[in-house]
């Protein structure tokens, strides 16, 4: 249950009863007309995938507080089978975290993620942007084509530009899909991040000024870091913009 | 541990890894199901039951090479990778047991040792982090989304989905059914020191010298039989790297041994004492 | 939307305020655990389908008070923006009624390309002007009328000349909107041989005098290429399928 406190702006008690909550509901209430409750309530149900403020907002009247309605959403949701999370950045409802024995018939069986395809994930998330070769140096062995593809299929990672250095290595991060899917707000949230990054095992070996310290999946490119170029774009699981909404 | 009791300890060891990989449908023991020698040597580590940044190098090394031994004797086929590694570590055990003489070019034997032990806690810890990953509730596993989800209208979608991956994914594929339709191409006897150089290479990193190693790559990675081809092979690769500048080559007399290392930038500093030495041989 | 109204069992005001509906809540309380209405919720909520009440008394703990629940969970839910309703006997969340304008505009349903129209594309794509039966060629495989025309569909390729040999087929070539559609800035940024080794798509072991082409869809005609006769020229958009074969 911590991971899920940690994704909830309002930490809340989770054995909450019924009664607290509408008290909760009422100071929300204050700031929050009921109607847009409403009108979020169904936005955010309707959909499985994620939504960010900005398409929130312009679904909803012009002068909703869209803070404030998330805010209290969030709030009345808490302590219900069902709850209000932020995951990359964007808002959802997903069932709450402790009423997974129940829903095992709903669970789609993944295809089992072999200890290589693991691994190598969180070499990438962790120490992205990451490229191939230095993925296989972590892990000792050459990345087999399977498992980088069994990766591209999951859409949890995409190849995010090419390092400045001789042969110009696609450089590898996470998607949004991958915080999605892992319930993470943002790669801060990362497990174990902190220690591993004060353990200084993620820095070294590294020539200067190629050291990554902090994972990130800012789109945006680092220093070393040179855009792909349009024919290498999709190369990897490519959702044009678009279709990252769906 | 007694060496017997060592034998017998990395035989039982043996035994374990060809059960783990008895599942995989190659002869290769490697690549899909079993994670290349970082992780034996972990396996190996955590047997010595201290803190890896305390563990014996040295004491490792021989746990790794007693366990090629064994898989060697239980007729297990080991990748090359496996191999690379014993080849190494045999070449560091010697440099660990015999005094230094002279301050060398290139890291101390202790500085490998340390560079290996790193490596091996660095693993770990992506090990560690992995598991507590996978540990997190899942979306469709442990969490789930609207079920039956109502389409919202300003998601826009093109009606035929496609990506470029799928499209160069599918000429590929094609193109490489038809290609391998034609031509079949026998798997690989030979294996060279070239490739034994860059498997090295991604296990424990840039070496410094290559010519004392390349009698161990020879001794442990390379079929005996095949021993006189592979030398010959990739002397005429190297003469080409020492062609494109890439690296040197010097031989003191006819039939001695022949040094190769690469050619450092000219920025690095210590190409000096390289380019002295006569890179002719023939 | 109408059609939902029928479908409810509880009548209710849609404009019931969020205080009448804590009262209702307190009513049903008296019999409802507050944990079993967050297992139904739960369950509703992940269902892909909807549920009925077998079902999901098989599903929820055997004390679960089914009727009582899913009354108190429809009451609940009476006056949000969100719905309990019964479906055909059956349960599910459904966006309220009079909020179905925020739905309303058709979403356009993706379709995925078979495997053999993307390879047709692909094909198309790296070897234009091609024919017919040079793709055929190069596939090894017949090309069957409904993956031509799902690719014309796309509109992603298009006829473009007549090749000047005996029967003079029409040789085919991709459009704009392919170019668009996969994020490309010119045919030229499809990856070649090296790029498509590379990134681990095609591997090292290929025969000696494999190529990939540079491909190119330069409108203008090749040298072995005639127009389309005005017939043609709509083939693109509506090719009667007996001349397509042709």
């Amino acid at each position: 249950m911590t991971a899920l406190a940690e994704r909830r702006v309002i930490p809340h008690d989770e054995l909450q009863s019924r009664s607290k909550r509408k008290e909760s509901e009422d100071r929300a209430a204050a700031s929050v007309r009921p109607e847009d409750l409403r009108l979020l309530e169904a936005l955010l149900f309707a959909a499985s995938e994620p939504l960010d403020e900005k398409t929130l907002a312009a679904r909803l009247p012009p002068e909703v507080d869209l803070r404030a309605t998330l805010r209290a959403l969030q709030n009345e949701y808490a302590s219900r089978g069902v709850n209000l999370v932020r995951v990359a950045g964007k808002w959802a409802f997903r069932t709450a975290n402790d009423l997974s024995w129940l829903l095992t018939k709903e669970a789609v069986v993944p295809k089992k993620l072999s200890r290589a395809a693991i691994e190598t994930l969180a070499v990438i998330a962790y120490h992205q942007p990451v490229t191939r070769v230095e993925v296989e140096e972590i892990r000792g062995v050459a990345m087999s084509k399977g498992t980088f593809d069994v990766l591209m299929e999951t859409g949890w990672i995409r190849p995010r530009g090419r390092r400045k250095t001789p042969g110009r290595p696609i450089t590898y991060g996470t998607t949004e899909a991958f915080l999605s899917h892992f319930g993470l707000e943002s790669l801060s949230d990362l497990p174990g991040l902190e220690e591993l990054q004060g353990s200084g095992l993620l820095d070294g070996r590294l020539p200067p000024g190629f050291t990554v310290p902090t994972p990130s999946d800012d789109p945006a490119l680092r220093e070393d870091e040179e855009p792909l170029e349009p024919g290498d774009l999709d190369l990897g699981l490519a959702p044009p913009p678009e279709r990252v909404e769906e | 541990m007694t060496p017997d009791a060592d034998i017998k300890a990395m035989e039982t060891v043996a035994a374990e890894f060809a059960e783990r990989a008895s599942g995989e449908p190659a002869l290769v023991v490697d690549v899909e199901g079993f994670e290349g020698p970082l992780d034996l040597l972990l396996m190996l580590a955590r047997q010595q039951k201290v803190d890896l940044s305390r563990i014996s190098i040295l004491a490792l090394a021989d746990q790794y090479l007693a366990f090629i031994e064994a898989a060697r004797k239980l007729r297990l086929e080991l990748a090359a990778d496996y191999l690379v590694m014993a080849a190494w570590l045999a070449y560091l055990k010697s440099r660990l047991l015999l005094p230094e003489a002279a301050p060398t070019e290139g890291p101390s034997a202790e500085e490998m040792a340390n560079a290996l032990a790193w490596r091996l806690r660095r693993l770990e810890a992506f090990r560690e982090v992995a598991s507590r990953l996978m540990a997190r509730p899942q979306l469709q596993r442990d969490v789930f989304a609207r079920g039956d989800p109502e389409p919202i209208a300003d998601i826009k979608r093109p009606q035929w989905s496609a990506t470029l991956y799928d499209l160069l994914s599918a000429y590929a594929a094609q193109r490489q059914r038809r290609a391998l339709a034609h031509v079949s191409v026998a798997p690989r006897k030979v294996w060279s020191l070239a490739e034994a150089r860059a498997a090295l290479e991604r296990l424990i990193g840039r070496t410094e010298d290559w010519h004392e190693l390349d009698s161990y790559l020879l001794t442990y990675a390379v079929e005996p039989a095949l021993r006189p081809t592979v030398l010959a092979s990739s002397l005429a690769a190297t003469l080409e790297l020492v062609r494109e500048g890439a690296m040197e080559v010097h031989q003191h007399s006819a039939f001695a041994p022949i040094y190769v290392r690469k050619r450092h930038a000219p920025a690095a500093g210590s190409a000096g004492a390289g380019n002295g030495a006569p890179s002719g041989i023939d």
